[in-house]
């Protein structure tokens, strides 16, 4: 996927190749300031968003631009300030917080899926909890196995939060501003592998061109990032990316993949997915969250409990396996999924019968 | 006299608590007996008009009042498992707060929250069934009223068991670091569930506790309306002058089991036959006796609270159920 | 299923009928009492679990049978005891910790996810954590959307946390003896609509004949409830005794239905699953967690990527919907899973094409 | 001498001290450089001998030498992110310890913890990379020896950012409610990543914040060896000795920034300028010099501490990674 091919999927009018070419990080930090510049009700809280902009350079330059009074820095104290980001949100602001890394939602989960996602419905509709929880996930950089998960169907599985999960700069940004915008909380999981920080190593096709003007990507759904007859490839996040690089592998070898970046895990967008596999009759889901309950068994039974489907292959999925995430990086790295993988289970998928 | 209207006087504002813990006494005792319909010769939680699990504040209504006093409907106010008496001093709608008990459609959240889960946005109350959750809230919606120049208060009752949540730890920094317009009220009844606060909380007044964040740290005797009402009443302006958070324990008494069906077993008999005589409405109405007030007058507030419970519960029972497209209508798909 | 079902299916010998007749409750505290008795490094921590013997009645008595020092009342600060009893099983006690409601785990899930769960794993093996976290799951009987989820899928979806769900007090029992004898951290969910309490109100079948000595049930296996050959009922906890309910009704219909009694959510027994759709060729999956990202899916995911099966039918789950759960007793019951609706789908599957 | 060898005199525990720091300083000075290996002249954490974050200690040894002077291999403590001036002072294995940080199979948990999760089993260390999580186990383990008999304690090191992290309130209390035998040392580097104390904690000392558990709390300033063996001693004694829990702010500094990449220009530049001379690895031998040691010894026990110090690296360096079924060797299927 070219910025080019971004482009054609998401709808916007086809730019000079290579202009405005962003970071995932630089298009997240350029919505917010946008939202902020034009809704004073917009405030940012988190560990080390202020004074430095972010650990993952989301919030650059919002204090200088907004001042201490929407832009704040907070103790180490999770649970605490989601819970006041809520009460915020109860009363009129849309706070935008950063959770430095989602494996940390053991020590704020009841903030974030009691509290955020349940006021709406508790409350019969009266109150609303516009809230934006960002939160950096994924792993591949040897961090360890408390700084490497993705955790998606954790979040997925929970009713009354919608979650985004973006894998290049242009949806990026759209999908952020849309995310600020509504009126329920959205948690929204930038991939470190498609953040777009040098330090950390990263896709550069994840940057991609953004406009400078605002805009916004719907939540709620997938794209279809490239079109082909004999394979889909569900993926989100980075494996987005293994899914491209895969279907190019595949290409070579006369296999048309099309690829659905999901984008969204709630609300999952089935029918996008079922279009799809209804054409293609065969499906690969790749995610690098933990296989069981996990995205790609949420994707092959949304594909076949739908009886209008005829797959023509059994359907496969990729995930990280059921085991904590090994440091070591010779371990880390054989055991995340990768495209190689991925082209192996399409072509078996392709070849089966 | 509603709260958020300014308490013209001593006088008025102990008469409008006086009237407002029997309101709530009231409504109380007639779901306490509506509770047992259905659950009767055998108990079972899920039968009767009013299924589920059901806490009563009787005994609590003081520490309700006192504070309550004070606020506008502008102020926002969490409660918690336990949030009858604070939701009728905090001047809940007493006819949608019944009907959502009764699960009905008239009722505050169409009956998708229940007992446990009172929001009523006319007045920012709310309330919650997680021990610890409601604080975090008041210290954002105080930091909000600041932030949108506002000079309402927040205010976040919690019982004596849940300040050993790590929640009320993280809150309570949160809210001295940056001042924020909020009050902490800490009902200590002596018991969470069976468990006394000797065996959950390591010093004796968690007023002791507010040091560990350089607030003020108050411990009010007595569960005693008006000196719960100066008390709340300094908190409150200071608060509301930007001076920021202040901690109050209130001494309490359950007068009945954490839920209605608990035997209480656990509390020392002794213990148990003194309530009685510790009921504060009681006390209350014989102090304002003593202060001067004819019995006449009390009488008929006593009479105006027991008609607006009557109403309030014949409008429950007589409102619908909701439709089931109700459960779906408040969750995007 | 009466209780002479359970023993076919567990095979211990057949007992009078009605003999020793046990709600899941007392199967329990006789599963603790037992386990204290011979192993003097099993302790008890939670809240309400000594003085009163807990709310659920699974500790009545150790207290006076084994002394405060073993049996304790704890604050309500569920990530400070969870975590200190993943201490104590670091050094050789055997905790059973009680987390009264699934519900707050939102305020200690990180003692569980990230500390006991990963221990091992971390540790390379140095180190295990033989805790027990009792937990009481399900709806049912309108006590509002903080106290009556399940989340199984949230648990089994965490890497390194076996998790039991007992449909019935003789499994109750052995599985849990099993559980506290294991060295993984195990999640025990005990469903309220089975445990036999006469104020919650429960299923009469889920009590059975118990054994009085102690037996082992072993984890991860699921069992086979009931054979059949039309349709495969997958459940687990409360929704066993909906397939059971539903069986019952379609055999009148002439339909004969496979039961499968997951009992483990992890490690999941897909091999039985597979198993006995490979025979019926039809699979509905019933649970009571919310429908994304849940057991049905993984269910019926498990069952579609296996290329050994041929399916007769589109499978088909029946689980919460991804909405809180309602207070009102019409709204909740209108959306809870059971028999009749397993029965439509059941019969739906059989009557297809 | 080992830790757990009870120190011998004011004079051996002050070098055992000394060593011990040296010990840390050396082996991180190496881990630091060898960071560095493959991320020039583009810094990518991913990449290189050791990837993955990477936070020193260098500048806070006096915490963690005054501290387990008194603790034996059977007493218990859990550390944090920043975990290796702790692990070496408490006598976890420096080889096996090089090769985790690594990701060797020789490493303590065979590469699949890292420099976050190094544990010895042989000598009850742990650490966690999330903040505030080992508290909670120490008091566990604390609780374990008193209720199996032995006379062990345990201490929980952590930040000054951790203690607004609801598990230490959760903790704290349980441990002095419990009396258990554990002792809560807080290292206050003055920094959580970029946030300082006085934007992160409502209280200027968290010694402070044992009244709100009714312990003793003990603020050494100074980042003394000496001072903090003392404090250390007193508390550990009294732990031991089943009088309870105690907590102990210790100032100190952190030398190198968050973690190994970080520019630290949050820090005021003067503040960064005086770091130089704080390290107290210099002081400490200065004072030892002073108090009569000759430098001959401690260049002696320097040499000791480099030799040991390369000969961890060099076999962690040697070391094979780990076959990718070790990853599956320690979950069930
Ligand atoms: C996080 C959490 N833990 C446990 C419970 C169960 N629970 C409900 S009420 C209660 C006791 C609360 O005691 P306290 O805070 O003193 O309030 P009181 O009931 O006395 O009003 C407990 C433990 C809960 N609802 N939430
Ligand atoms: C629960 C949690 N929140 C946030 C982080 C990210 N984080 C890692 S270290 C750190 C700062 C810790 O500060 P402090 O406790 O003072 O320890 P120091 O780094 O100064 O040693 C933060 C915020 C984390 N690891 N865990
Ligand atoms: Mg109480
Ligand atoms: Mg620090």
């Amino acid at each position: 996927m070219s910025s080019v091919d971004v482009m054609q999927e998401t709808g916007a009018k086809t730019p000079a190749p290579r202009q405005r070419r962003l970071t995932v990080a630089r298009a997240l930090n350029e919505a917010i300031h946008q939202e902020m510049a034009t809704d004073s009700s917009v405030v940012v809280l988190g560990e080390d968003v202020a004074k430095i902009g972010g650990v993952w350079s989301t919030t650059v330059g919002l204090l200088d631009a907004f001042g201490p009074a929407r832009v704040r820095d907070t103790p180490i104290s999770e649970s605490g300030f989601i819970g006041a980001a809520v009460g915020m949100a109860a009363v009129g602001l849309r706070p935008v917080v950063e959770l430095m890394f989602v494996d940390f939602v053991g020590v704020c989960m009841n903030s974030i899926y009691s509290l955020a996602a349940k006021q709406r419905f508790f409350s019969g509709g009266q109150v609303t909890c516009p809230m934006v929880l960002m939160t950096s996930v994924g792993g591949g950089y040897s961090d360890g196995g408390q700084h490497s998960q993705t955790l998606y169907a954790t979040f997925g599985h929970l009713p009354g939060l919608k979650v985004v999960v973006p894998s290049n700069a242009y949806d990026a940004k759209g999908l952020l501003a849309s995310a600020i915008r509504d009126d329920d909380p959205v948690v929204f999981m930038f991939h470190k592998g498609v953040q777009g920080l040098g330090w950390l190593g990263t896709v550069p096709r994840a940057a991609t061109h953004v406009p400078e003007e605002a805009y916004l990507v719907p939540l709620g759904k997938a794209a279809v990032t490239r079109e082909g007859s004999d394979v889909t490839l569900v993926g989100l996040g980075l494996t987005v990316h293994h899914a491209i690089d895969a279907a190019d592998q595949l290409q070579k070898e006369g296999i048309s993949c099309e690829i659905i970046d999901l984008r969204s895990i709630a609300p999952l967008d089935r029918e996008t997915i079922r279009a799809s596999v209804r054409k293609t009759g065969r499906l690969v889901a790749v995610d690098d969250d933990y296989m069981s309950y996990g995205i790609g068994g949420e994707v092959i039974a949304s594909v076949c409990e739908d009886a209008s489907i005829t797959l023509k292959a059994t359907p496969r999925r990729l995930s990280f396996p059921d085991i904590p995430i090994p440091f070591s990086p010779v371990l880390e790295q054989g055991v995340l999924p990768n495209s190689e993988k991925l082209v192996a289970l399409a072509r078996q998928a392709v070849l089966e019968k | 006299m509603q709260p958020g209207q300014a308490p013209h006087g001593n006088l008025h504002h102990r008469l409008w608590m006086y009237e407002a813990m029997v309101k709530s006494r009231e409504l109380e005792s007639r779901i306490k007996t509506i509770y047992f319909e259905g659950k009767t010769p055998v108990f079972n939680m899920a039968k009767g008009p009013i299924p589920g699990e059901m806490h009563l504040s009787m005994g609590q209504e003081p520490c309700a009042v006192g504070v309550c006093a004070h606020l506008r409907p502008t102020d926002f106010v969490t409660a918690t498992h336990r949030p009858h008496h604070v939701a009728v001093a905090k001047g809940v709608d007493l006819r949608k707060m019944a009907a959502e008990i009764f699960g009905k459609k008239t009722g505050l959240s169409r009956g998708l929250g229940g007992h446990m889960h009172l929001f009523d946005a006319a007045v920012n109350f709310s309330c919650s069934g997680i021990i610890g959750e409601g604080i975090a809230p008041a210290v954002g919606a105080a930091m909000a009223a600041r932030i949108q120049g506002r000079d309402d208060v927040a205010v976040s009752f919690m019982g004596e068991g849940a300040t050993n949540q790590g929640q009320f730890h993280e809150a309570l920094n949160l809210a001295a670091l940056w001042k924020a317009p909020v009050v902490f009220i800490i009902e200590d009844n002596a018991y969470g569930i069976s468990v006394c606060k000797a065996e959950s909380t390591s010093v004796a007044s968690n007023a002791d506790r507010a040091a560990a964040y350089g607030i003020p740290g108050v411990f009010v005797p007595g569960n005693d309306p008006d000196a719960i009402h100066a008390a709340a009443g300094e908190a409150i302006a200071r608060a509301r002058a930007g001076d920021g958070p202040t901690l109050i324990e209130l001494e309490t008494h359950r007068l009945e089991g954490h839920f209605v069906g608990d035997t209480v077993e656990y509390r020392p008999v002794e213990e148990r036959e003194r309530l009685a005589e510790l009921d504060p409405i009681q006390l209350f109405r014989s102090r304002l006796i003593g202060d001067g007030h004819e019995a006449s007058e009390l009488d008929a507030l006593d009479a105006e609270a027991v008609r607006l419970a009557d109403d309030a519960i014949s409008f429950a029972r007589n409102s619908e159920y909701p439709a089931l497209e109700e459960a779906f209508a408040h969750v995007f798909g």
